[in-house]
């Protein structure tokens, strides 16, 4: 009861406050630091404005998020008017969030690897990044310099020394140590993890950018059954149900010897209470036989709903908040990797975000997920894909057979066409 | 000695039963109790007690607020639907009119529907009960919405159950006992009033708990109808709890938020404990 | 002037008034509106406006192929699935139920504890206990694995909640460990309701404690173990939360549900998902008028 | 204070009819009890009176004014169930108080009228008490206080005393008869226990599925039971029945054969009998002459033999046909003695084929 007076009386004295000007937008976003510096930059954009920006907390959960940006704009929903959306998003929401393209200026010169992931098969680009998420190899430098090792550049390399290292570990009595961690349970970060292996063995990208579907591939297939062999050998049998904290979580615990993770790991990880602070470093991801390195492309962006009624001034916002001058502003408080190529090489922002130089490298190798080039049927593209990924890593189909299946499943979404 | 062997055998019963049912949440309470790098070492016993993560909880987020939240749309629903529930129990248990068979049985056909289902169209009907409601009251005043139209959704998903639950117990409680009620000259209303309700307490308690911790553990339509931190439940509260960055999964903190949860529901039922479990029935018509 | 009964049938029908109109305006909207979706071509762009495309959701055959959700066979695996946890878990609840509810009527000390504790599991939200299993059960850092590994049972962490070959049983205790406490206190409700002299009788003519039950208490509470079952195989059949949240992406348990989620929110076909939960509701109640014919709950509903 | 008058009542239960044209003057005052064996309508019969049944076709007046439409409270009645029908949340004031409040009656009236109640049935030490601390016989009193109460013109009491052990039901019979003498009030009163309706009726209602059989005073349904099951279903043991032929007819007297033994002449006639008409003949245990004079009599030999102190039973048979009888209670017979047994002709009944009574 108090509950319902308390708010008749808010909402009388907000209708009585309002003025003519003033415009109140609604934005779906996410809690954590990312939404915290959302919050900051905009409350400046507040007060440049004078606009008033509601936020609408978003969960956690990436697939929750989805779906309830999926029951709003199914529905037409003239309530939210700026959302944030994550970089495969473009081709399912494409038809549903504003083209930003007339809007880009010379102040947003974002890379191109990292705007293509937001631009629809139509040339759209629905939604502008402010982030990027850079996968990486993580290793422990006190390790490798105890056995005289090299930093491994190839999957082969790694492999021998994880196993190496592994071995010699549990000879001394470590008997948890493991050679290498990553994420390989049957969810979008297997599509992450499976999608390099592949890329980096010359596999190609499942669904090349035309349209064609190209993962039935031997490089493919070798790739799946390498990541195949790791299982049990230098990664735990569990390691199929291995989301990125189950992965950090064992890597923090000093019982790994090398991480496929993002970068949020490297500040976790070299916090006071980890095991391994001080002891590990990054390098791009290693490559196999007939391919280069390859990073999956992760990372967020801010796009505006096609049914805000008031989209001119959420457009002016998201400008605000993915300019160049945002992230220079931010960066050094939220250890986030930009979207602009020079800021990489910012000695400043290297002093306080010490990963930054280091990032500079796997960034250039980022491959966004074919999620533009496949338009609405991403998500059953994605399922498909690390359904095939997972069924080889746990030993259910080899890799020839799996990539084959995956070929004739792809072509029945495939249809008429993406 | 057989007496003492026997009082051995129940007491360990007993002990299983606890062990079983409670370990899960006391493991819960202890992570919630250990800072972030502990969390991912096993142990059965804390090796700190840290109450930040609950601090943060109660005082830097808005969790305090969703709690409230799903207090008023708990208790609401539960007293909405156990209301409703009990004068329709009434009727199909101890009225015989055509076509009583057939109504239990649509409510039971309406429970079959998968809830996913009707998702989308119960949020298109949301927008038009916002709208309808908006244009009565010409008032912004979305919380409210949200929550009213969460408890309506509620109500409707728990009626099926605590009708069929009521109309079960009901049928319990003798016939002649109403009979007599009637001959003493009250009215149906006041036979369900003074006479029922007394009899029925404990079984209306029973299913009003059954029934809150359906609504207090439902997530998926509080997650589509709520959207602005004022009016979010405290299961979508628990899904909103972020890392610091992404991808960390802080588990210290939804431990914790969990037990807040937990916690209110086990003191509940430990108050109305006496009186659910002080047995449906008793007196003259246990004979 | 009315007869009593005539007075007390127009009474029941006016005390039936808010059920009847909140069950119409609120469940049959959405029931049709499904309904109608899964006969559309709906999908995010068309959502509000779709087109009447016929059965085509359900089934078509177009150029030499089958397509829709009969002929899809992670469909009938999802099915195949949805009953196999159903069977299971509903038994193990059964069971577990009536062994609580028994445990909950000794008289001692531990009582209120044994009480309370039987409702936590089932207090706990779904989101809560499937985090909480899927931490328990980590491979590495999971309490059960660590225990199991110092009885020596096990020599390596094991992944129960991915492993294909333990997904599946590991669901239906978690379940079981959450729902069995809903049978338990209706059980015991209905043990509570039975006459002290039927226990009493038991112990006297000397019937040993498992005769006892099953002679004579069993039969008296089969109703509440009937209506207890009813609902807790309703919400089984439609099992959505435990599975999504502990393993959403393996077709190893993927249910019905869960399949028809799927199709409507993450690939948006809000037709296609509409027509799979249109035959999940029909699978559901077949099973469910089955069931209560089996059982004869519908004899619960006539007078004696 | 109150006639009741059924007139011509019908009952369907569904396809069941269960009460068929059922009429019935039940007098001011008198204590009337329905018997019958379960089955018969007599519990349907009372709830009509009641007012919890409805009346398919039919009238049922209550002094003079027609009562189908009136619910219970209207009607100035109170009943007593088997099941006490206790509230069991209120203590047995309460109970009792009940039925007062609704009729909104003071305070000091509401208190008086119980413990008037109380004193009458000697249970005011229990007033405070709930009915799970009471036994058997103290719920039953606080179920008829609670009639009591209300100064209905009307009791009805659905079998109250059989949820009581045997010695109870004999005392609580007692008290019920000074109970009638007390209150003046009219009473019905169903049971299926023939004794209880001997011993407690002014007058009784033979039910048998659902038409009247017979209505009188317990003699005369005793003496002249109007047919085969009012006779059977009067006194215990049973009337023993036997078949026989009518061998010829006189102005006062029917002459029939036994069984081929004997001849009896029974002062009994009927109208549409004749010569050579198989009937039954039927005589109660206590009215055999057992090895004594008699006008009709047999050999038979005994196979029980029942000793109740004040009376023996003696088991006999003869050509398959059971037969029972009444002797002092010290005999000397044993099992396994021939006795001869007399038939009185004035005690003996006859039955035509349509199992109506001879007059």
């Amino acid at each position: 009861m108090k509950k319902i007076v308390l708010s008749l009386f808010a909402s009388l004295t907000f209708i009585f406050s309002l003025n003519a000007t003033a415009i109140e937008l609604n934005f779906a976003q996410g809690g954590g630091s990312q939404g915290k510096m959302t919050m900051e930059l905009t409350a400046e954009w507040e007060k440049k404005t004078g606009h008033k920006v509601n936020f609408l907390e978003m969960p956690a959960s990436t697939s929750d998020q989805y779906v309830q940006y999926k029951t709003w704009l199914s529905a037409q929903n003239s309530d939210v008017d700026i959302y944030k959306v994550d970089n495969v998003w473009a081709g399912e929401f494409g038809t549903q969030l504003i083209d930003l393209k007339p809007f880009l200026d010379e102040q947003l010169e974002i890379m191109p690897n990292v705007l293509s992931a937001y631009t629809t098969a139509k040339g759209e680009i629905i939604g502008l990044p402010y982030s990027v998420g850079i996968p990486m190899l993580y290793y422990r430098t006190d390790l490798l310099e105890k056995y005289n090792r090299d930093v491994p550049e190839t999957w082969d390399e790694m492999t021998e020394t994880a196993q190496f290292i592994q071995d010699k570990e549990r000879a001394a009595g470590n008997d948890k140590m493991w050679g290498f961690v990553w994420q390989g349970n049957a969810y979008e970060g297997l599509t992450c993890d499976a999608l390099e292996w592949v890329a980096s063995h010359g596999g190609g990208m499942i669904v090349e950018k035309d349209g064609t579907i190209s993962i039935n591939n031997a490089n493919a297939a070798a790739a799946l059954d390498m990541a195949a062999k790791w299982v049990g050998t230098i990664s735990p049998e569990g390691v199929i149900g291995y989301k990125e904290e189950d992965a950090r979580g064992i890597w923090d615990q000093g019982n790994a010897v090398f991480m496929r993770n993002w970068p949020y790991a490297w500040s976790l990880s070299n916090k006071d209470e980890s095991s391994v602070k001080g002891k590990f470093d990054v390098v791009q991801l290693p490559r196999g036989p007939n391919g280069k390195s390859t990073s999956t492309m992760g990372g967020w962006g801010y796009a505006v709903s096609k049914y805000s009624e008031k989209q001119e001034v959420a457009v002016d916002l998201v400008k605000f908040l993915s300019n160049r001058d945002a992230q220079h502003a931010t960066i050094a408080e939220y250890s986030m990797p930009p979207v602009y190529i020079e800021i990489y090489d910012n000695k400043e922002h290297a002093e306080t975000y010490t990963l930054l130089p280091l990032l500079k490298g796997p960034s250039q190798a980022l491959l966004p997920r074919p999620s533009a080039q496949t338009s609405g049927k991403w998500p059953q593209v994605t399922v498909a894909f690390y359904t095939a990924a997972h069924e080889v890593i746990t030993g259910k189909k080899d890799g020839a057979t799996a990539v084959a299946e995956l070929e004739t499943a792809l072509k029945k979404i495939k249809g008429k066409g993406w | 000695m057989n007496k003492l062997y026997d009082k051995i055998f129940k007491y360990g019963l007993q002990i299983i039963v606890i062990i079983f049912c409670v370990f899960p949440f006391y493991y819960a309470v202890m992570t919630s109790l250990e800072g972030s790098a502990a969390v991912f070492v096993p142990n059965f016993f804390p090796t700190e007690i840290n109450p930040k993560n609950y601090i943060y909880l109660l005082f830097e987020h808005n969790f305090p607020n969703t709690i409230l939240n799903s207090l008023f749309v708990a208790i609401v629903t539960v007293s909405i639907s156990i209301t409703i529930s009990y004068f329709a129990a009434w009727s199909l248990s101890r009225v015989n009119f055509q076509g009583r068979s057939m109504f239990l049985f649509v409510i039971l056909a309406i429970s079959m529907f998968p809830q996913i289902a009707v998702l989308t169209g119960m949020y298109q009907l949301f927008l038009n009960f916002k709208e309808f409601y908006f244009n009565i009251f010409d008032l912004r005043v979305k919380g409210i919405t949200s929550l009213l139209w969460l408890c309506f959704t509620y109500t409707m998903f728990n009626i099926p159950f605590t009708v069929w639950v009521l109309t079960t117990f009901m049928k319990g409680v003798p016939k002649e006992i109403e009979e007599a009620a009637i001959v003493d000259g009250a009215s149906s209303f006041l036979i369900l009033r003074k006479i029922f309700l007394p009899i029925m307490t404990p079984a209306i308690f029973t299913t009003a708990i059954m029934a809150m911790i359906a609504v207090w553990n439902e997530f998926l339509f509080a997650l589509t109808f709520t959207a602005t931190n004022s009016d979010r439940t405290i299961t979508v509260g628990i899904a909103l709890i972020n890392g610091t960055v992404e991808y960390e999964v802080p588990w210290g903190s939804i431990m914790a938020a969990s037990v807040i949860v937990t916690v209110p529901l086990v003191i509940i039922t430990l108050l109305l404990q006496g009186r659910i479990m002080s047995g449906l029935t008793a007196g003259s018509i246990k004979g | 002037m009315k007869s009593v009964s005539q007075i007390r049938k127009r009474t029941a029908l006016i005390f039936l008034i808010p059920v009847t109109i909140i069950l119409l305006s609120s469940a049959l909207y959405p029931l049709i509106s499904t309904l109608y979706l899964s006969l559309t071509d709906a999908e995010l762009e068309n959502f509000l406006n779709p087109n009447y495309v016929g059965f085509i959701n359900y089934i078509e055959n177009y150029e030499g192929m089958w397509y829709g959700v009969l002929a899809d066979s992670l469909f009938w695996n999802s099915v195949r699935n949805t009953l196999v946890f159903t069977i299971f878990s509903i038994s193990l609840e059964v069971v577990l139920g009536i062994s609580f509810a028994l445990i909950m009527l000794i008289e001692n000390k531990l009582k209120w504890f044994v009480r309370a504790a039987v409702l936590i599991p089932w207090a706990i939200p779904t989101i809560v206990s499937a985090r909480m299993f899927e931490w328990m059960l980590q491979d590495q850092f999971g309490i059960f694995n660590y225990m199991l590994i110092g009885l020596g049972i096990l020599e390596q962490g094991k992944a129960w909640t991915t492993d294909p070959q333990t997904s599946m049983i590991v669901i239906i205790i978690i379940d079981a460990w959450k729902t069995s406490p809903f049978v338990a206190i209706l059980v015991y409700a209905g043990l509570k309701a039975l006459p002290n002299e039927v226990l009493e009788a038991g112990k006297v003519d000397g019937t040993n404690g498992i005769t006892q039950f099953y002679y004579i208490i069993f039969p008296l509470i089969l109703p509440a173990i009937a209506v207890a079952i009813v609902f807790r195989g309703l919400d089984a059949l439609r099992v959505f939360d435990l599975i999504y949240l502990i393993n959403a992406g393996s077709k190893d348990i993927m249910s019905m549900t869960v399949y028809a989620r799927r199709e409507m929110f993450e690939y948006s076909h809000f037709g296609f998902g509409a027509a799979a939960s249109t035959m999940l509701t029909l699978i559901i109640g077949v099973i469910a008028v089955i069931f209560i014919q089996r059982t004869r709950l519908h004899k619960l509903d006539e007078m004696e | 204070m109150a006639d009741i008058n059924v007139n011509t009542v019908n009952k369907y239960f569904g396809d069941v009819h269960v009460i068929k044209d059922i009429s019935l003057d039940i007098k001011s005052q008198s204590f009337t009890v329905l018997v019958g064996p379960s089955g018969c309508g007599k519990s349907t019969m009372l709830r009509m009176i009641a007012g919890l049944e409805d009346i398919n076709s039919g009238t049922i007046s209550i002094d003079g004014q027609v009562v189908n439409d009136l619910p219970p409270k209207q009607r100035n009645i109170a009943m007593v169930f088997q099941s006490y029908a206790l509230y069991p949340h209120m203590t047995v004031f309460d109970n009792m108080a009940f039925g007062l409040k609704l009729e909104k009656r003071s305070k000091d009236e509401i208190n008086e009228r119980v413990n008037e109640a109380a004193r009458i049935l000697q249970i005011e030490d229990y007033l405070l008490r709930k009915p799970k601390q009471l036994s058997g016989g103290q719920r039953q009193r606080v179920a008829i206080g609670r009639a009591i109460t209300r100064k209905p013109k009307v009791f009805l009491f659905d079998e109250p005393l059989s949820n009581l052990d045997a010695a109870l039901r004999v005392q609580m019979r007692v008290e019920l008869a000074k109970l009638h003498n007390e209150l003046d009030a009219t009473m019905i009163y169903v049971t299926h226990d023939q004794t209880e309706a001997m011993t407690l009726a002014d007058d009784i209602v033979v039910l048998d599925t659902g038409i009247v059989s017979q209505k009188g005073s317990p003699l005369e349904l005793y003496d002249k039971p109007n047919n085969m099951f009012v006779g059977g279903f009067i006194g215990s043991p049973k009337m023993n029945f036997m078949p026989s032929k009518i061998l010829s007819k006189s102005a006062d007297s029917t002459e029939v054969d036994l069984m081929g033994m004997s001849k009896i002449s029974v002062p009994k006639l009927s109208a549409s009998s004749s010569e050579g008409d198989a009937v039954t003949l039927g005589i109660r245990p206590e009215h055999l002459v057992v090895n004594g004079d008699a006008d009709g009599s047999w050999e038979s030999k005994v196979f029980v033999v029942e000793k109740l102190g004040d009376v023996t039973y003696l088991y006999l048979e003869k050509d398959g046909e059971p037969l029972v009888a009444e002797t002092e209670g010290h005999s000397e017979i044993k099992v396994g003695d021939s006795v001869k047994v007399g038939f009185p002709a004035g005690r003996c009944q006859l039955f035509d084929s349509s199992n109506q009574a001879f007059k």
